[in-house]
């Protein structure tokens, strides 16, 4: 029987790898050794590494991060973790100001080996500000890395490469990805050089892009539209900030067809940016208008009641497709992909409290 | 000043909705964060009682206590809970963000000590309108780590604003304790104090010496003495979040919780009432009232997906 | 002799009458009522409306925020500036998990009235952290309303209704046009409702799409190409957070071609959201592919001789449309258009040293 | 301790090159904003005398006479006031971002209080690699007023990190001062002591004095005894930024202004100054080492556009 390892697992492991090859390494966050050790991605780390590089932290997210910036520019490797991407809205100017710009600024002569994990919350009431993805602010600031996976495969590797990488990364982790898992067999090696941009299904009747919790839901509908021989591309942009975008036109020239699928809300976002650079240079390739999901223009509501439509869902992108490729299938098609049981949990082992 | 039996009797309802939110949590239909205050019910009920209607509020994660303290609406919490259409703000905020503007309890929100400079916003607007009313803050121990509370209590003091701060110090922050967190050597009081405030420090679980110094603080802010930092030490009994208890995860000395456990708010004020005072019958009236608030909550509809686009712009 | 009008001046007409209108209207930041009355645009504020209305501020501009947020709650109506934008990225914790929504969240019961200034740096090497436009963040969170001023003819009336407005609005004031003028006749009245999507210049042969600086640029091109025989439409997004799309999208029906000039850097910027809007809406409609023009991607350089080309000027909009175009025209038939004295200073009046 | 005639002699050189910058600005060559150090030049003078080349500094947008204090080169300096290649930075900070790795001067920012995390996160890293070194902060008082300081001084004083904390308190903000900004009863040290740092206050005019302090801070620090914070009273003689005085707008009372001219650090020094000590011939040196830095700046080439993408990522 093949053995099974989570994300969550997989995401301590780049930890506890990382730690282990790079001695100036610390790790510091709220609640990071703590006895839940943030949804189970630090456990152990306190442990095997000591107090002294493994430490919670004031609740003081602005000069943290300052101070996490100040030990990578001295000489630290250093990862910091926010239960949540919107506490750190508090620290905008210290990533902006400082992280983005330091390399730049000082000609080279420094350089900040920080990787800042920051978790998305979405569902069980998280409400309007315990769930926001600010992926687009970060990928429009030169000088910032941004990692958003999707997969229990490659996220170990993705995670190691952005500790070791000697520039700011932001590495944005949905909630619900946490317990999603593979086969061990499948996993790839920590070392092996990234795609930035990656092919995870091929297909030759449209494009769709996605990433994050997004990206399953992609990877849903074109399972099921596959048999009703709509066959799609999905393309992982797990790397924002370096978008091989050779990958996505050859897909355009293929398919002709595309859907963008952006895990935040829909306008002035990453989305906006790939169906606008695709638009630019794909010209005269398209067979019809490109089209986009994501989410509404309101921030998430709190309750069960409201939730239900938020998050456009392996259903909801079934449909678009079909839809955009003139399919007469109906909603009813779709069907299967309905979700069963709560849509505001990512599965039954799913309990809250937060 | 009010008599014990009511400070006690209002202590006493919040500690009962909060122990039927913690019974019926599991039945999964409160499904959103939930903070408890069990055990910290003294502040809240001892705070509110030198408030009136035209004071304002504002807390923080955990604000069921101020929240019902103030006068807000146990139905209208029950049914927000359940993120229900007749819930206090409708099923937009759920536990976390509570708001009675009848009652004065402006609101409470989701971001460690995010609502202090909120809070002084207010008494900044009560200033320039010479209105006679307070704003207060409650916030955790945890909160004053933040700039945000350090660059409001510098902004208060410097106006003078009417502005009452309380601080409730149960000592920690989620599983962190104090010392990962604050200079062993440091107090918050002395904090404040440097920074010009008038302050109060005391038991946080003696709802009488809440209530006192509560009297004490507003009297001295309504004369234009500047604003009041009042440090409450207290407890709270259960997890950081969520209904149940914790304390098998071992972050909490033993002999530190069985202390405070016996250091009960309610314990406290229990054996200080009357022997007149019958207990059993006010229980029954506000378990009556807390029925009724799970069943209007049950039957309650949820709000309509099709009002998801209203209010993103007054 | 027709007599004209200043944009810096027109700013502090449109606060002295706000003030007046509503008593309870507070007006606050750094150096507010100091002797340089930040670039003019606060004079006499101070002294008009008293220094409980009108106030100094701590350097402390998260909590101050969330203090003029607060007043906002409680009815006051609130004006805030920055004297640069950069400053202002410590706010972004008050700006997006509270301004923007608390109207939403408290279910309509509340309302923020309140306007924050925030003036954009850029040259006399304000480099890196004093030149920031982040106008795209703005525009991707629900809740906000962003206005981004070109014009001296109808910047009062924007700032004006943005005062009067109940909800945050951004205020992004260019540094470059606090001198411009207009005759005092062109001057739209305060209380006339916003054009939130202007045409300002009807043409027949291309879209531009531009606003702030960048709008000044984009006009100055139209004038020029005009003598060459190229007609350019030229479109003003001033609103950003209510872009009037059917202006956009007859316009692109009649011209079909699109140039987006964005005043930031170019991608996951709101020129992104622009182009890949009316490449969804507009299909079938575009002659040749759309174009963008923003800013590179990394920060402005301090140095004098690094930043040259750092902001699309007239010229380079000329050549860029005359490229989409086809037209046989060299950069030396733009030549007119090449800015004569130092590249980093608006004007000949400007004399640092900030 | 270095000697006096050092320590002036040092003093002479910074106010003498900020001299000729502020003679110069007005040919607008050098296109940056300035803010000069004159007359707070004992500050950067004392503390240097105290550290090491191990021993490394962060500093504000008014880093002048930080810089060169520490041993940053003047000629680099100067060209990258100019903007060209062989500026400290390349032409890419200008003066508000200052480095010279091989003086231990990290770098200078130019968003208030920003650099105090960073020097207490180098400190954090002196910590945890056991160095034997300090890390240093530079800050005006108006930084003391973000929560960015308060934050940082919190953790420094938590983790007691070897880091010491300067605020030159010049008693304005650009045009603003402290009446409007802080508490009338609020005092930097007695805010730091309730924090828990060792605090010590002085005249920062007086070179003597601040190296003095600083030694003793540094030895604490080496002791482990935790953080030091110094708040040195100073003035700057001409306006908050660029080259000219601006007294005649009124800011700042006259008889201050005229007090602190007075009391002028170079001032202060020459008087206790052996007889011997040759004032003139320092200064031929001096001025012959800035014209050169002036010319070579002037002659320098600007960097490369090209190389504009350079250095986005490491
Ligand atoms: C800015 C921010 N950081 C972190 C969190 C996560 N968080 C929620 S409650 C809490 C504990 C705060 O402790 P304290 O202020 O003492 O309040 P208590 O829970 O003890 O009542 C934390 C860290 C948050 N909500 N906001
Ligand atoms: C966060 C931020 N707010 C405002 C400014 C504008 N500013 C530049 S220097 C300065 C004065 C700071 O005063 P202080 O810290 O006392 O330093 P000084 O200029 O007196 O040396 C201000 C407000 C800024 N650069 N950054
Ligand atoms: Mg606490
Ligand atoms: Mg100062």
């Amino acid at each position: 029987m093949l053995e099974t390892a989570n994300f969550a697992d997989e995401i301590n492991r780049a930890q506890h790898q990382s730690m282990q090859m790079d001695s100036s390494m610390l790790s510091f966050g709220l609640g990071i050794d703590d006895p839940k050790g943030i949804f189970g991605t630090t456990s152990g780390l306190a442990k095997a590494f000591g107090s002294e590089r493994v430490f919670d932290m004031p609740t003081a997210e602005n000069a943290m991060t300052g101070i996490g910036i100040g030990a990578a520019i001295a000489g630290s490797r250093v990862l910091m973790t926010h239960q949540r991407l919107d506490f750190f809205l508090l620290a905008m100017d210290q990533l902006v100001n400082n992280a983005a710009k330091w390399h730049y600024m000082f000609n080279g002569m420094m350089k900040v080996p920080i990787t800042i994990r920051l978790i998305i919350g979405r569902g069980w009431g998280q409400g309007p500000t315990h769930a926001q993805n600010l992926q687009a602010w970060f990928a429009h600031v030169p000088g910032l890395k941004v990692v958003v996976p999707s997969r229990t495969e490659n996220v170990a590797q993705q995670l190691h490469q952005a500790i070791m990488d000697d520039n700011p990364v932001l590495f944005i982790e949905h909630r619900w990805l946490h317990q999603q898992s593979c086969h061990t067999e499948s996993i790839v090696s920590l070392e092996q050089p990234l795609e930035h941009t990656q092919i995870v299904r091929e297909g030759k009747n449209i494009t769709v892009v996605a990433n994050s919790y997004m990206l399953l839901e992609a990877l849903r509908a074109a399972e099921h539209l596959a048999e009703l021989g709509i066959d799609c591309e999905v393309i992982d942009t797990a790397c924002l900030h370096q978008i091989n975008w050779s990958v996505l036109h050859s897909s355009i020239e293929k398919t002709g067809h595309l859907l963008v699928c952006d895990s935040a809300r829909k306008e002035f976002s990453c989305g906006a940016e790939i169906l606008a650079n695709l638009s630019e240079n794909c010209f005269g390739h398209f067979n019809r208008a490109p089209v986009r999901l994501g989410l509404p223009d309101y921030p998430e509501p709190t309750s069960y009641g409201l939730t239900k439509d938020f998050y456009p869902c392996a259903q909801a992108i079934a449909c678009k497709i079909s839809e955009l490729l003139g399919s007469k299938k109906s909603l009813e098609a779709h069907s299967p992909l309905e979700q069963s049981g709560h849509h505001d949990v990512p599965g039954s082992w799913f309990k809250g409290p937060f | 000043m009010k008599p014990l039996s009511d400070l006690y009797q209002q202590m006493l309802r919040i500690r009962l909705v909060e122990e039927e939110i913690a019974n019926r949590y599991s039945e999964q239909k409160m499904r959103c964060p939930t903070h408890l205050s069990i055990g910290q019910e003294a502040v809240a009920v001892g705070v509110s009682s030198a408030l009136t209607i035209d004071d304002k509020v504002y807390s923080s994660h955990r604000a069921h206590a101020h929240y019902l303290a103030k006068g807000g609406s146990v139905n209208k919490l029950i049914a927000e809970l359940y993120g229900k259409k007749t819930g206090c703000t409708g099923g937009r905020g759920g536990s976390m963000h509570l708001c009675d503007l009848d009652a004065g309890f402006m609101a409470s929100t989701a971001i460690v000590a995010n609502s202090i400079p909120l809070a002084v916003g207010h008494a900044l607007h009560f200033q320039t309108q010479n209105t006679g009313a307070i704003s207060v803050a409650y916030f955790g121990e945890g909160a004053t780590e933040e700039g945000a509370f350090y660059e409001s209590l510098n902004f208060a003091v410097l106006k003078s604003l009417p502005m009452l701060f309380v601080c409730e110090n149960n000592r920690y922050s989620v599983y962190s304790s104090l010392d990962v967190r604050q200079p062993s050597n440091r107090s918050i009081i002395d904090l404040a104090k440097a920074i010009g405030a008038n302050t109060i420090e005391l038991d946080g679980n003696d709802v009488v010496a809440v209530a006192e110094a509560a009297n004490e603080a507003k009297t001295s802010i309504l004369q234009g003495k500047g604003p009041v930092l009042m440090e409450c030490h207290t407890y709270r009994h259960r997890e950081h979040c969520g209904p149940n208890y914790d304390d098998e995860l071992g972050y909490r000395p033993k002999q530190e919780v069985e202390d405070w456990l016996k250091r009960d708010p309610l314990v406290l004020a229990e054996v200080q009432l009357p022997s007149t005072f019958s207990k059993d019958k006010i229980i029954a009236s506000i378990s009556s009232e807390i029925g009724q608030a799970f069943s209007l909550a049950e039957a309650a509809e949820f709000p309509s997906i099709d009002q998801n686009y209203e209010y993103l712009y007054a």
